[in-house]
């Protein structure tokens, strides 16, 4: 059993996506419940899974159809045919985000999306987005990739347009779909390349005989930019402000980890399939690096100016979440930078810990983002309306929601004692031993961060008590605080004892992207 | 464990002593103003007295505010303050001392420059919760003033960590204890004597700022936003600003000094105090840590304050974001290019 | 610029400016402080310094001139019999006068008069010290007459 | 603690914000010279603030018209107790030369209670402190009733 | 960080630490920036012209004094010209040299005084102390010349109460010499300190054309270039005879007119340094004789009953021209009196000034015309008033008009 936990992991949710509609018909509470086993048991499984990984150190390798799982090579044969998963370290760091994105994200909407019939699509959909992440957290396997990108691509649009009767939903499905079309298709591109080529999907072999032909590099580029642009990286990021601004809150705290899904795409293509550090015939891996610093800075710039003169707050939350991806790249970027340094020493130094500030970001980013595209779930059922202007007053009663909304904000702004400082000063840190430019243009966005969440803050949270503008004056349902409070846990948990997250999670996760040197 | 103990014992006697000494550096510095105008002054405690009233005093709370974070931000700032103070001050006393302790790794320049946002953040929550419109006018204003300071100061805090990394062979650049055993004199030709000498100018500029003190006193302008963020405030959450802020700026000229004065008496004369096999040369360092403060005390808040205009607040911004900024990245560059030129 | 910075930094070396009165600080009990310790003096009054008015009950004749002029109509005239006849006599509410010492120059018979004290600060507005011819009035103050007397002219 | 004792430690730092109630400003001039550097009431811990809030005594200048007796009782609420007022200037005392005025709702008193008046048209700087000591003789007068009381 | 399209209403006053006086601006403002300005005054309206109408002539010198304490002489000193005038009363030319000193010295202090308040507004505490710590010698000189600090009580119709008295030359002559050792120095601090420059350069501009248009009046007008001044124009006392004197205006520093607040404080500062001069001047050139034509009060009284007629008195105020219109009906006191302040004519300047400036500008610009509150409240609605009293321009000229009328038959003069 515990062998199979890989494709367990990735089943589990997908066979429950099909059954819940038949549970459905007994009692949507059954249909609820049976949706959270499915997900819990999927957070069990990582977990589990995890514990495995670092147990044995190795990944953990599972191929599908073979005697043993642990079979690669079938009789005979010098590469491998069969269908492959991988784990190691980066996957089981991206499936732990995602899984508990998702878990928390489906607590939030057991009762903040309303009981309709449509729900069960809605929970269908979400299902298949988890299996879309995992899937593509695990496979070591080019082609599956992609049918896993385009199963997370799908239901993430579907569910983007989810409140199909405002105005603009639709619309931002719409969009969201087409540039997933256009990206996954490129994606098939650019794998077709490879298969033309090499005959394989495999990354792990495909890695080892990759001869960086011409039609490699158009390859890469097929590949790495539709990623980058799934992942909501400057220049192609349009897409983001609409669709996270439109789909339900609970979506959105998802769709942040989907992209996130994408950006582990492109670490992980350009390290295991094309970085190549020990063979001459290499990417170059300054220019990569230098490509992904450039459009880190640029993100996290453009992100945030765009925030600041944004007044409906899911937008600017997302162009928050395109500046935030900036310190992602910008770390990983100058980890890649100086891995190529001679001897290694600038990278044994800092490069490393920029490496690991970057990705460690990254779930950091899950989580507070998460945590207030929530809490703006709250201000849209509180208000109506996404737009600040129109709010005043929210923390006159919705106290936890408000409590939650500073840690999210404080987190995002990088601010002691929240997980986004634990990230960001390593990055700073490192960064600016690389560049002290650097350092100090990611610390001054972060303070641009901090200015405009207290905006939001200002608008929606303080100001006097107005019960006109109420719509809805329940109290918040207690799995929507539930959730938040996971997140804000969470978040702070990650803020005061980041030591043992980085050690337990970043570090494998570093380990598997980068061979060690 | 047991030294973590006495860390933690150790840091709350600090921290009395923190509120203590600033508080009476207050004084020094009221005395000091009405010097300088040509008046007798307040008597030295007159803070104290200040406190004591205010303490007693009836604390309204306003209809309009957002009751929780309205109380909440000072004890915020309070408590924000006393960590940075802590953070500061623990680890300069250990370099002193010569001793080493738990929070040595400590002390980190970074982590120093967002807890000193925090007291800002919670003076702008305040603020803003207040309800006031002067209120929420002077949260504005410490919000620009906040996001503007940080550019200088930021590249000051880089400059200084880029000697260090120099000196100190690259361990732990950013560590109050390096930059306090390395001082940045150190081993600087006179080109990154200049470059230094702007840092500290750029850094007395910041002094105000983040103190909120004339000419930066914009968010809480008496006669423009009568008083500001701090309108509505009263009684003992307006005596928890007092401490706040009173510790806050002995916090900040500390790590004034420690970032470019940190010489101990030693440095200094080469000597140690012996007095019947005691060493008190530590006595006397602190002694001379704390006229050290006062001196930057008078030097860059109260004799700027009494010899100045408010600026605006656009004016305010433009002078660190563009003036102060260049003059950093001037100083920067010029310690940065000071040992290839002497080095020629 | 550097105007402003020499004159702060000269001043603060120079002799202050301030003139302590009352005293150098708040006393610790400033009920005993009053009783024996001599006061700071105050900057000095000219010589003909506006202060508290003063009047003289025998030299006033009760002509009500001082009355007639007073802008502020501080000052009140109430009945009493003087040398067995029906005349006025004057008080003058301190908190009200704007001390233009008009009166003071229109009297014929220099009943009032002014001092240099300036200390008229009180609880009540009313209170004795700052009425002036108060204890005169208790002591000879007479009933009105029925037919209100006609006045000289 | 009771009033008296926390008005004595008030009284070492007397935080002032000044009403002009419908002054001629000759009061009012008179009250910031009394911060001037020849006078300096920051001596005794004095000193005037911009919001209702931080007061611990309020001045009252000029006559209280009609048309600004609304905010002075609304200022006079906005301080926290304990709280003094100190009427400076005859006429805020008893609408001195203003009298048979129609504008006037004055004197001062018969909107807030008035602890210590300071009567001159205007008073000196030095007078106005010596309004301040008889200030804090009543809080010790005060005070010795409360301990006499108990 | 505000809310960037939409703007925010800021009401300032009428207890406001800026202002001294009780007025109340409603300002319309996005962020900083000042987008419409709205002006509330009757805060201090005591009804003084209507008090008057139950004085004598006395009392009402001390009445209108008390308009306003900053320049308590110009009050009863337009007051007094206008009776005269109506009356024909002749003054002594001691009495005339002695009005002018005592006008010019409270010049001097009114300026320090600005100055003071000015640097109070912008947060420059240091000078404010310094200014007012100057200029408490000409208040000692005030104070021993006229007995009071404040209000001095020194006019009368038809000379002056005090004479200045040969023991106090000596002491004014130190006086203006502290002053004159004092200018250059002072001078320099406020005209060169570039903090100051920082906040006034530039602010709250009021264009020559404005000027004229708005018909602003005194200090104000003069730093817009508008050379206009009642001692010049219409001189009384003893202005006739100085020859030399001019309006003020920064071109005498060699500086072209901007109309800005600091062009405001330049005019003041070069004004403070005329008034000395006017005061050495008037000691110099003091004649001999009496100082008042009628020292009795009840027998200037009883003159003053026997006369019918109107008189206007000009003069200016340290903040520009102050007028009064008296009527004499055979009464105590005055009939009708009407004043005209300067504020009253330089308040609508704010209006233009307050355009596009900041927040920050506010209390500055504000005080650069010097308000005086008190003395411009001449109209207030009172006891529940507002609602719906509002005049069109016609209706109110028209009101005037018939008011005029009325006023015209029942004192039955032109
Ligand atoms: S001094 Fe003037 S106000 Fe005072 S009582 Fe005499 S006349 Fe009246
Ligand atoms: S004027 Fe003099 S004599 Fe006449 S009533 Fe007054 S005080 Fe008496
Ligand atoms: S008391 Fe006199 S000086 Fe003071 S405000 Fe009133 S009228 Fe003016
Ligand atoms: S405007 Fe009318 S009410 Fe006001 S003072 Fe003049 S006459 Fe009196
Ligand atoms: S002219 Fe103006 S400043 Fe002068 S006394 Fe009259 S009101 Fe006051
Ligand atoms: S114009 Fe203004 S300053 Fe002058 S007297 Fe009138 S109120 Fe006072
Ligand atoms: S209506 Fe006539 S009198 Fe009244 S303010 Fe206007 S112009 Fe002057
Ligand atoms: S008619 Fe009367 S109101 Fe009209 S302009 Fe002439 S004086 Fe003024």
């Amino acid at each position: 059993m515990i062998e199979h936990l890989p494709i367990l992991a990735i089943t589990v949710p997908l066979f429950a996506a099909f059954l819940l509609p038949i549970i459905e018909k007994a009692h949507f509470r059954a249909r609820n419940a049976a949706a959270l086993l499915a997900i819990l048991s999927v957070n069990v499984m990582v977990v589990l899974l995890a514990l495995r990984l670092s147990r044995e150190g190795a990944p953990l390798v599972y191929v599908l159809g073979a005697q043993s799982p642990a079979q690669i090579l079938p009789q005979g044969l010098d590469f491998p045919i069969r269908i492959m998963l991988k784990i190691d370290g980066f996957s089981i760091f991206m499936a732990l985000t995602s899984a508990v994105v998702v878990l928390v994200s489906y607590v939030y909407s057991m009762k903040y999306v309303p009981e309709d019939p449509r729900k069960n699509y809605y929970t269908i959909l979400l299902m298949l987005m988890l299996v879309g992440m995992l899937g593509l957290e695990f496979t070591n396997d080019l082609f599956n990739f992609f049918v896993f990108l385009e199963i997370l691509s799908i239901s993430s649009s579907a569910l983007v347009s989810y409140s199909y009767n405002r105005k603009f939903s639709p619309y931002a499905g719409y969009k969201y779909m087409m540039i997933s079309a256009v990206a996954t298709s490129f994606l098939l591109i650019g794998i077709a390349f490879f298969y033309s080529q090499y005959g394989s999907f495999n990354i792990e072999y495909l890695h080892g005989v990759i001869r960086f032909t011409l039609l490699d590099k158009i390859a890469l580029i097929f590949m790495v930019v539709p990623l980058a642009m799934k992942a909501g990286a400057i220049p192609m990021h349009m897409w983001v402000p609409d669709a996270y601004s439109e789909a339900p809150a609970p979506v959105t705290a998802a769709l942040v980890s989907a992209s996130q899904a994408s950006l582990y795409g492109v670490f992980r293509l350009s390290f295991s399939l094309f970085g190549n550090p020990v063979s001459d015939v290499t990417l170059n891996y300054h220019t990569l690096g230098w490509i992904i610093i450039v459009l880190g800075v640029l993100s996290m710039f453009v992100g945030v100016t765009m925030a600041l003169v944004q007044h409906d707050v899911k937008r600017l939350m997302a162009y928050h979440a395109i500046s935030q991806t900036g310190y992602m790249l910008l770390g990983v970027g100058v980890g890649v930078v100086v891995y190529m340094d001679p001897g290694g020493a600038a990278y044994a130094a800092f490069g490393r810990d920029a490496m690991m500030g970057g990705i460690f970001h990254i779930m950091n980013h899950a989580f507070y983002k998460g945590l207030l595209f929530l809490t703006s779930g709250v201000m849209v059922l509180r208000f109506g309306t996404r737009d600040l202007n129109k709010m005043m007053g929210m923390a006159h009663r919705d106290t936890f929601t408000t409590l939650c909304f500073i840690a999210g904000a404080l987190a995002i702004s990088g601010v002691p004692p929240f997980n986004g400082f634990a990230s960001k000063i390593l990055i700073y840190e490192s960064v600016y031993r690389f560049s002290p430019i650097l350092a100090i243009i990611a610390m001054f966005v972060s303070v641009l961060t901090l200015a405009s969440f207290l905006k939001v803050f200002y608008g929606a949270f303080l100001g006097p008590r107005n019960e006109d503008i109420i719509v809805i004056d329940e109290p918040l349902p207690a799995t929507v605080t539930a959730a938040m409070g996971v997140f804000c846990f969470l978040v702070l948990a990650m803020g005061l004892f980041p030591g043992e997250v980085l050690k337990y999670l970043v570090e494998p996760a570093v380990a598997g992207l980068v061979p060690g040197r | 464990m047991r030294e973590l103990l006495i860390v933690i014992a150790f840091s709350l006697g600090l921290l009395v002593l923190g509120i203590f000494l600033g508080l009476f550096i207050r004084g020094i510095d009221r005395k000091f103003a009405a010097y300088f105008q040509s008046r007798v002054g307040p008597p030295l405690l007159q803070p104290f007295y200040d406190l004591e009233k205010l303490m007693i005093k009836q604390t309204i709370i306003p209809e309009n505010s957002v009751s929780w974070i309205f109380r909440g931000a000072p004890v915020l700032a309070l408590a924000s303050t006393s960590v940075l103070l802590i953070y500061v001050v623990l680890p300069y006393l250990y370099y002193l001392h010569g001793s080493s302790g738990p929070f040595l790794t400590a002390g980190d320049l970074i982590v120093i420059l967002y807890l000193l946002m925090i007291p800002a953040i919670s003076l702008i929550a305040g603020g803003f919760a207040s309800g006031s419109p002067y209120a929420t006018v002077g949260a504005q204003r410490e919000v620009v003033i906040l996001m503007s300071v940080e550019v200088p100061l930021a590249i000051v805090v880089i400059a200084v960590a880029w000697k260090m990394s120099q000196a100190a062979g690259g361990a732990h650049p950013f560590s109050l204890l390096t930059v306090a055993s390395n001082p940045i004199w150190t081993g600087m030709g006179p080109m990154g004597i200049l470059g230094g000498g702007l840092l500290v100018l750029t850094l007395m500029a910041v002094v105000p700022a983040e103190t909120g003190k004339v000419p930066f006193d914009q968010a809480e302008a008496e006669t423009e936003i009568a008083e500001g963020l701090l309108a509505e405030y009263s009684g003992k959450y307006l005596a928890l600003y007092g401490l706040a802020d009173a510790v806050k700026s002995l916090a900040f000229t500390a790590l004034f000094v420690v970032l470019f004065f940190p010489h101990g008496f030693t440095d200094l004369t080469g000597f140690r105090i012996v007095i019947a096999g005691g060493d008190y040369t530590f006595a006397l360092d602190i002694l001379l840590f704390i006229v050290k403060v006062i001196i930057v005390y008078t030097v860059a808040i109260t004799a700027v304050r009494v010899a100045m205009a408010r600026l605006k607040i656009s004016q305010a911004a433009k002078l660190f974001l563009i003036t102060l900024s260049m003059l950093s990245i001037a100083g920067y560059l010029l310690i940065y290019l000071d040992p290839r030129i002497s080095g020629l | 610029m550097l105007a402003s910075v020499y004159k702060i930094i000269e001043q603060f070396f120079t002799e202050k400016s301030t003139n302590l009165f009352p005293a150098k600080r708040k006393p610790a009990s400033v009920s005993e402080f009053l009783a024996r310790k001599p006061l700071i003096a105050p900057v000095p009054t000219p010589p003909d310094y506006r202060g508290r008015l003063a009047f003289d009950y025998q030299a006033c004749i009760g002509c009500a001139m001082c009355e007639k002029v007073c802008p502020a109509r501080a000052i009140e005239m109430y009945p009493v019999i003087e040398k067995e006849k029906r005349t006025k006599r004057i008080v003058i509410y301190l908190a009200r006068c704007t001390f233009c010492s008009e009166c003071v120059k229109v009297c014929p018979r220099d009943a009032i008069t002014m001092s240099g004290d300036f200390m008229m600060a009180d609880y009540d507005r009313n209170s004795p010290s700052l009425v002036v011819g108060l204890e005169e009035r208790r002591k000879n103050e007479v009933a009105p007459e029925e037919k209100p007397d006609t006045p000289q002219e | 603690m009771n009033t008296a004792k926390m008005l004595k430690k008030m009284s070492r730092s007397l935080w002032a914000f000044h009403i002009n109630a419908g002054s001629c400003n000759a009061c009012d001039i008179e009250i910031l010279a009394t911060l001037t550097p020849r006078y300096d009431a920051e001596r005794f811990g004095i000193k005037l603030v911009g919001t209702p809030r931080h007061a611990d005594i309020l001045l009252v200048t000029g006559t209280l018209t009609e048309k600004i007796r609304e905010n002075v009782l609304r200022v006079y609420h906005q301080v926290p107790d304990p709280k003094l007022v100190v009427v400076v200037g005859g006429c805020g005392s008893t609408k001195g030369v203003f009298q048979e005025s129609y504008a006037m709702a004055g004197p001062v008193d018969t909107c807030i209670p008035v602890d210590v008046y300071i009567p001159g048209c205007p008073p000196r700087p030095e007078a106005i402190i010596y309004g301040v000591v008889k200030a804090w003789l009543k809080i010790e007068s005060l005070e010795k009733d409360n301990a006499a009381a108990s | 960080m505000s809310k960037s399209t939409s703007t925010f209403p800021l009401s300032i006053g009428p207890t406001h630490p800026a202002f001294k006086e009780p007025v109340k601006f409603s300002f319309e403002v996005d962020g900083e920036k000042i987008v419409r300005t709205d002006m509330d005054f009757g805060y201090t309206h005591r009804g003084i012209e209507h008090v008057a109408r139950e004085r004598n002539f006395i009392q009402v010198i001390y009445l209108l004094e008390r308009i306003c304490g900053i320049c308590s002489v110009s009050h009863p000193m337009a007051y007094c010209l206008a009776v005269e005038n109506a009356a024909g009363i002749e003054v002594p030319p001691r009495a005339k040299y002695v009005r002018t000193i005592i006008g010019e010295l409270e010049r001097l202090h009114s300026h320090l005084l600005w100055t003071g308040v000015a640097a109070h507004e912008i947060g420059f505490d240091t000078l404010f102390l310094h200014t007012w710590d100057i200029r408490e010698k000409v208040m000692d000189c005030l104070e021993l010349l006229t007995g009071n600090r404040v209000n001095y009580a020194m006019l009368t119709i038809g000379g002056v109460r005090r004479d200045i008295a040969p023991e106090h030359y000596g002491i004014l002559e130190e006086t203006l010499d502290y002053y004159r050792e004092l200018y250059n120095r002072t001078r320099e601090i406020l005209l060169e300190d570039l903090t100051v420059q920082m906040r006034c350069r530039d602010i709250g501009v009021l264009t020559y054309e404005d000027a004229v248009a708005l018909c602003a009046v005194g200090p104000t007008a003069r730093a817009s270039g508008l050379p206009k001044d009642v001692r010049i124009d219409y001189p009384c006392n003893a202005y006739p005879d100085i020859e030399w004197l001019r309006p003020a205006s920064p071109r005498d520093i060699g500086k072209e007119p901007r109309g800005d607040v600091f062009d405001r404080m330049i005019v003041r500062v070069l004004e403070m340094k005329q008034s000395v001069e006017i005061v050495g001047f008037c000691l110099d050139n003091m004649p001999d004789g009496e100082i008042v034509v009628e020292s009795k009060a009840i027998k200037l009284i009883n003159q003053l009953k026997k006369v019918k007629g109107d008189g206007l008195g000009r003069y200016e105020a340290p903040r520009g021209e102050v007028a009064h219109f008296d009527i004499l009906d055979e009464r105590e006191g005055p009939a009708q009196i009407k004043v005209k302040a300067p504020t009253y004519s330089n308040a609508a300047a704010w209006a233009v000034m307050f355009n596009g400036a900041e927040i920050a500008d506010i209390p500055i610009i504000a005080a650069s015309i010097d308000p005086c509150i008190a003395c411009a409240d001449r109209m207030t609605v009172i006891k529940n008033g507002c609602g719906g009293l509002s005049f069109t321009a016609e209706e109110l000229h028209r009101l005037s008009v018939e008011k005029q009328k009325r006023i015209k038959a029942t004192c039955g003069n032109s």
